[in-house]
């Protein structure tokens, strides 16, 4: 099937649109020059000396990995088992609840960050970070309930059935039987959400408070009055954590045991 | 959660630009005289505006530094309080025009409108805005967005040279829209319009003058050009806000960026054009802006009328729009 | 994916169970979301229900905006197609090579994600600009010089690029789980790859493609900086419209009206999906 | 004694209440204890429906289940220490084989030790021991339906739910798997419900055996009393009874081809009623061919079947067919055509 | 005639090949035109792999395969022509039951008219046209399997592979299924290759069978030449032959329990080998009983079956057993335990 010539051709165009950046990328963060340049003018580290020196995105930083990894294990805590309700259970509506759990996505980010910081932070009097995670929260949410309910959808029921038959209980079966299998779609959603949560500029926007901002927004923030190529950088060293960390998986479990079964 | 009165910290909303060298130079220095935390919450002047806008009744900062525009929003939105005189003694001393007239925060630095051009694609320094209706064109331009300070100054700047005076936007729109489909992008930030620049997409660019500084400190083929009709700045303000948990702290602060000794060290780090006679305006400065970054008011330059631009402002975006960027 | 609800494994029909089940999401739901954009839909700072209706209705009659409103659904429409166009059989040659090459590939189509936005954009802004890459190309072949920036098209490769990982993850998440004997045994029957594909292997996979199309499709009318800096105020979209509202005019009763035109559109969209899922769903 | 299972008037439709179909109709059954039962009938009559109601995977749409005497109908599965092993297996792909089976000992929270000596075990009763470590992806079907059945086993289940488990098997193997769980059974006294099609199996391995049709119970008993007596056409041509003539002075009876005998000229007639007959093909079956014959005595185109041991007439042959009384069995009135 | 599929020293391993496992090792094998073969052999002695490989699903390790005398190893399986019905069904899911059965013609660009016809046929064929409005989740297993049948016949393709294609039908429904199969195959002439574990099946529907083991060709030949003479103690083994005594003079043989007799006293001797024996066993089997003897004169412990159609001796009586020399086969030294 690789031998087809549509197909390879479609994977190539795909590939080289996503990864023609990175090297941009990697020539703009390696360069000598002083400006966001391509080609580089000359071979030089010292985009990235300044990017580890610069104490708002190391501070931001904290703050985004903190705030994606509660997000998304929080997103998935609450929507893998709704998943499972809509999936498998006979829940009258079901195709509203189901939508219900998408809108968070189908509302502009900006101003569900507006709407958070108007409601919940001012109103409520929520710390930023905790308004940060909430908001990050539902935002991730579609990711959880969308995407494995996809690969949920396709799974054998009987499966459930025999693990149940064998003696396991509702939790047992779902956390020995049902999420292994559902396991293509939860690390799907689960990088998805993340890296979504990671990312994030509009709903982050406002949420931000005395000392706490987030790595992506302090981006921004810099890239828009500065011309250098400290955020390629700062790039570039994201891009080496999560290649170490998908090489560290390779090596311990392998990747594709993460992803396939 | 509420922030009381509070006269240990002191929270600084301020430009997200530059934030190190404002704590090293402005913030920690400050720190040391008066024994106040200085917390800043950093951000672009909009979303800083909302902020406040939305926290006005429990307000939980105290000092806003902020485009001068935006501050005639946020007066008129009444976020902020009027400054006794006596409380910050250095805007006695500071250039006239820095002094709010209705008794607000003082202008702390300025930026200056300009052509920012390729010197090796534009063979003379352009003396004119005209430079942009040249029907030639060498080497294409680009032009401000609304959403950047340098987009209304220059509706401002093009209704002064080609109409009645600074307050002609009927003209100033018009006269753009005749050039706005020529240009190759309506920039939103300093970013862009330099890498336009030095990629060489554009020849030349309404910029403040700021944004080619960097560039000609590196000795790139950038220069910057005052024209000699419409001259428009920008100043950035320095606001305390209407309720501030640490009020005495706000002016203390205010007050402490007056001074001319830190006035000199922000410009010699940020490149901030002082405001203070006494403080130093350094070298790239003048190379780029000459003695207009001395005192800008001598040199013609002047704000513009701030009340219509943040009056107009929902109606010079649609128009920008519609009319100018097609 | 509606199964016929009797056939699903341990009828899960205790009202206990299912309440516990969805109980916490629809809870954080309501206060993390519904609760705080309807409020803020409704009473904007500065305005209240009225003004926001009134806006909104100006802004569906407005000859300038309804353009802009035409270009949003234009760019998210063709967007989200060319994803699917091209992230399916990407995904669907993940899910059938041999295990050792698939993580590898997988990894290969998540790394672009971890690319800030900006900075990816600027990426584009050398490859499309009057003297970038393709420009070049395009001179080399005699074809002349080419510029897309600052055009739609180059928005649209801009949130192709942005979202394609995201279709590629949703379809795997599907393709993984189909069983490779489906294939093989329309194959057997004589269809060819194509029709093979066509008629089993894409319906089958068609909830994990139709989630992808709904997230691409409303991160491609939400986005907002690749819009920005690849098409620029000329090319102005929904988000944009949005943003300028937001922080240019602060007029927030404006950008309420805008936002629920948005909402409005990806809602539809998303419901359309929905309906398809159910439509071709499987057993 | 309680029976261990009793299903009193079940009925199970699938489908919304307009176009339901009955997969199961008012359905009686006592299982006895500590014996075999097997569950016959013809594909799509409701033996895996029952089976999946008694173990609780769907429940009845009226009726009631009892396990031990008490209703059960709403205990859910992993309550009712059933084991089953399922017509599609249904084996965990993401496990090992070792795993599949030892998932039920886990769940019950045994020690370590035990769990892998008693999966080690089961998996040695189906042949497997070598293939622990594979996942069911890299097994073929016959193999991965004697995973199915050694983790069903593993689990020691008062109560054993077979569907077809063998069905998959080659002859040999389906003996001896056969035996081993008739052996299993005997000597931990459980209770099993197989569901089969094959008639050995059903013969071999049942106590009590019982025969679906349509979504309702047909016959139950013995195999001893149920093979040589069905009670109805129905049940009789299931069970391989292929010669229903109505014969002069007693009705339509029924009769298996192997009881059919043809009477070599001259051999003294046993009991029973003769025929004169003509051959009219033959077919080769391995250890005896099967004779077809018209009887011409009675009405036009008696069809009758014989498998004859010895050696094959040749067609067209005339011959005399005996059916001995000792194995004619004598339909009812309500005897009409099956199916 | 060239054989329409011929297999020259073929091979599978599945598996990196340090620690690959051969699944069929170095078959040859020819399979003659409209004629039916059977391939038979104990679970995962790769029998499935064989049609996986002949169909295209699978390409061979090593070796060639050629359809109609044509190097086809890698040719795509849509151009081969051949249907295959699969052990796991593999029925669209999302498909109907008759739509699922119209795939492969759609597929051939046949017109709407004909597809419905060709389909509905089909699906007449196996008694389904009840539920073509269906899907597979709501069907039995049976109804499942009858229609990967009906949609693998359709397509009227010049090679049918059948992977146990009637493994979990009731006795009734394989037994009128099996002689649909041969009459489709009779008319339409076409060539059909089975896996079956039922001997039945395998004896009344080939022409040729063919018998693996471990992925190894063990014996090949028309039914009624490998029946009776099975060429290895594996083959008879596999082939139902239960009982294996040495005899004096003989050497090992293989006899079947149906062809051993117990003689009532006084009744004649055929040809054979007589033995004295006691009873130690009787079965109950419905048409017959199997009797377990223990024959005194060859070395200790030589048990023999033999199915007793008639009354049964009672444990414990002395009988006299006949090995009738017609049916005795002669083993080669070669031959040793299977498995
Ligand atoms: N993907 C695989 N990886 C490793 N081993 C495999 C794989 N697929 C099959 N095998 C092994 O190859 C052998 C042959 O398998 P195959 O499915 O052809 O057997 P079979 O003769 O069809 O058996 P059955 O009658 O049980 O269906 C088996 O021992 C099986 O375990
Ligand atoms: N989900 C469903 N929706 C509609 N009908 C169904 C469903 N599940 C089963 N049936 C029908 O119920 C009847 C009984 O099904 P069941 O699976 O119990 O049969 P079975 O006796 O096990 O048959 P087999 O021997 O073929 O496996 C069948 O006619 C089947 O088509
Ligand atoms: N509006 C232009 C931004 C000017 C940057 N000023 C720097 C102030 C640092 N606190
Ligand atoms: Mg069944
Ligand atoms: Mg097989």
């Amino acid at each position: 099937m690789i031998r087809r010539p549509l197909l390879s051709l479609l994977t190539a165009l795909a590939f080289l649109i996503m990864l023609g950046p990175v090297v941009i990328l990697l020539g703009v963060a390696f360069t000598a020059g002083s400006t966001l340049t391509f080609p580089p003018e000359g071979l030089s580290l010292r985009w990235f000396a300044a990017a580890l020196d610069y104490q708002p995105f190391i501070s931001s930083l904290g703050t985004s990995l903190v705030v994606a990894a509660l997000s998304t294990v929080l997103a998935l805590a609450l929507g893998v088992p709704a998943t499972l309700a809509l999936q498998r259970g006979l829940i009258p509506g079901r195709g509203v609840v189901e939508n219900l759990f998408a809108t968070p996505i189908i509302v502009p980010e900006l101003v569900l960050g507006l709407a958070l910081f108007q409601q919940l932070m001012v109103g409520l009097q929520i710390t930023a970070l905790a308004t940060l995670v909430i908001g990050h929260t539902v935002l991730l949410l579609p990711y959880a309930v969308r995407v494995v309910g996809a690969s949920l959808a396709l799974s054998d029921p009987r499966l459930e059935e025999a693990a149940r038959g064998l003696g396991a209980g509702p939790l047992r079966t779902f956390f020995q039987v049902t999420l292994p299998v559902m396991r293509p779609g939860i690390i799907s959603a689960a990088i998805l959400a993340f890296i979504t949560s990671l990312n994030n500029v509009p709903l982050s926007l406002l949420l931000t408070g005395p000392g706490v901002s987030t790595l992506p927004v302090e981006m921004l923030n810099y890239v828009q009055s500065s011309y250098d190529p400290v955020v390629a950088a700062v790039s570039v060293l994201l891009l080496a954590a999560s290649v170490a960390v998908a090489l560290v998986t390779e090596r311990l479990v392998g990747f594709n045991k993460v992803f396939g079964r | 959660p509420t922030r009381e009165a509070d006269t240990d910290t002191l929270v600084v909303s301020t430009f997200s630009f530059a934030t190190e060298q404002f704590m090293e130079v402005v913030a920690e220095p400050f720190e040391e005289r008066t024994g106040i935390e200085v917390v800043l919450d950093t951000g672009n002047n909009a979303t800083r505006l909302t902020k406040l806008r939305i926290n006005k009744e429990r307000p939980d900062t105290d000092v806003v530094l902020i485009s001068d525009y935006y501050a005639a929003i946020g007066k008129e939105m009444g976020l902020f309080e009027r400054i006794d005189p006596e409380t910050v003694p250095n805007m006695a001393e500071i250039q006239p025009w820095a002094v709010d007239p209705e008794g607000y925060g003082p202008a702390y630095t300025f930026q200056l409108l300009g052509l920012m051009y390729r010197t090796d694609l534009v063979e003379e320094e352009p003396t004119s805005w005209g430079a942009l209706w040249d029907p030639e064109h060498p080497g294409g331009f680009a032009l401000p967005d609304i959403s950047v300070s340098a987009g209304p100054l220059m509706v401002l700047a093009t209704g002064e040279t080609y109409g009645s005076g600074p307050t002609d936007a009927d003209t100033g729109f018009e006269r753009l829209a005749a050039i706005g489909p020529d240009a190759l992008q309506f920039y939103s930030s300093s970013t862009e319009v330099s890498s336009l620049l030095e990629r060489g997409e554009i020849a030349m660019a309404p910029s403040l003058d700021n944004f080619a500084m960097n560039a000609v400190e590196a000795g790139q083929p950038i220069g910057f050009a005052l024209p000699e009709e419409g001259r428009l700045m920008t100043a950035n303000t320095a606001q305390i806000v209407n309720g501030a948990p640490n009020r005495a702290g706000a002016e203390a602060f205010v007050d402490f960026l007056l001074d001319p000794q830190v006035q000199s060290e922000v410009a010699e780090v940020i490149y901030d054009k002082p405001v203070h006679p006494d403080a130093q305006v350094t070298d790239l400065m003048t190379r780029v802006s000459g003695e207009a970054a001395v005192n800008p008011t001598e040199a013609g330059y002047h704000q513009g009328d701030l009340d219509l631009i943040a009056g107009e402002r929902s109606s010079w975006l649609d128009r920008f729009v519609e009319e100018v960027a097609r | 994916m509606r199964r016929a609800a009797n056939l699903t494994g341990v009828e899960l029909s205790r009202r206990g169970t299912l309440f516990a089940l969805l109980v916490p999401g629809l809870a954080v739901l309501l206060f993390g979301f519904l609760y705080p954009v309807a409020a803020t839909l409704a009473f904007p700072p500065d305005g209240d229900p009225a003004t926001v209706a009134r806006e909104t209705g100006s802004l569906l009659t407005d000859p300038y905006l309804l353009p802009v409103i035409a270009r949003t659904i234009r760019v998210a429409v063709v967007t989200t197609l060319i994803c699917l166009v091209l992230g399916f059989p990407v995904a669907y040659l993940i899910s059938r090579v041999p295990p050792r090459w698939s993580g590898k590939l997988l990894a290969l189509a998540i790394f672009p994600l971890m690319l800030n936005t900006v900075v990816r954009t600027y990426g584009w802004l050398v490859v499309l600009g009057g003297n970038g890459l393709l420009s070049s190309l395009t001179e080399g072949l005699g074809l002349g010089p080419s510029r897309l920036l600052y055009t739609e098209t180059a928005i649209v490769l801009g949130l192709v690029q942005l979202f394609l990982p995201l279709m590629i993850l949703s379809c795997y998440s599907s393709l993984s789980q189909q069983d490779p004997r489906l294939e093989e045994a329309a194959r057997g029957l004589g269809a060819s790859p194509g029709r093979a594909f066509r008629q089993v292997v894409f319906p089958l996979a068609l909830p994990g493609a139709l989630v992808g199309c709904t997230l691409v499709f409303a991160g491609a009318v939400t986005a907002f900086t690749t819009p920005q800096l690849l098409g620029g105020a000329r090319e102005r979209i929904l988000s944009t419209l949005l943003y300028s509202r937001v922080n240019v005019s602060l007029d927030w009763p404006a950008a309420s009206a805008v936002a629920l035109v948005m909402t409005v559109l990806v809602l539809v969209v998303s419901a359309l999906s929905s309906r398809l899922s159910a439509k071709g769903s499987t057993q | 004694m309680t029976p261990v299972v009793q299903l009193e008037s079940v009925s199970r439709a699938f489908g919304r209440s307009r176009d339901a179909v009955a997969a199961v109709s008012d359905l009686d059954l006592a299982v006895p204890r500590g014996k075999f039962t097997t569950l016959l009938g013809p594909s799509g009559c409701g033996k895996t429906t029952t089976l999946r109601m008694i173990a609780g995977f769907v429940q009845p749409t009226s009726g009631r289940i009892l396990l031990e005497g008490a209703d059960a109908t709403k205990t859910p599965p992993e309550k009712r220490n059933i084991g089953m092993v399922f017509q599609s297996y249904a084996l965990f792909p993401h496990m090992t084989i070792i795993d599949n089976v030892a998932f039920g000992l886990r769940a019950r929270g045994l020690a370590k030790t035990e769990v892998t000596a008693r999966a080690g075990e089961a998996l040695e009763l189906v042949g497997l021991s070598a293939l622990a470590g594979r996942k069911p992806g890299a097994l073929s079907g016959g193999q991965q339906q004697r995973v199915a059945l050694a983790r069903a086993v593993a689990i020691r289940p008062s109560v054993l739910l077979l569907d077809e488990p063998l069905s998959n098997l080659d002859a040999r193997l389906r003996v001896q798997m056969r035996a081993e769980l008739r052996r299993v059974q005997r000597e931990t006294g459980l209770t099993a419900i197989l569901v089969t099609h094959d008639q050995d199996e059903a013969l071999e391995l049942s106590d009590h055996m019982v025969i679906l049709n349509k979504g309702r119970l047909e016959q139950e008993g013995a195999p001893r009393d149920v093979f040589p007596r069905p009670a109805s056409r129905f049940v009789a041509d299931f069970l391989g009874y292929e010669n229903f003539p109505v014969l002069p002075g007693h009705g339509p009876v029924a009769i298996r081809p192997e009881h059919v005998r043809l009477l070599s000229s001259g051999e003294p007639e046993d009991a029973g009623v003769t025929l004169e007959a003509t051959v009219t093909n033959v077919t080769y079956q391995g250890s005896h061919c099967v004779v077809e014959v018209n009887a011409n005595g009675l009405g036009d185109g008696t069809r009758l079947l014989c498998a004859h041991p010895g050696e094959a007439p040749r067609p067209g042959e005339a011959v005399r067919v005996l059916l001995p009384a000792a194995h004619l069995v004598t339909l009812g009135e309500d005897a009409e055509a099956a199916r």
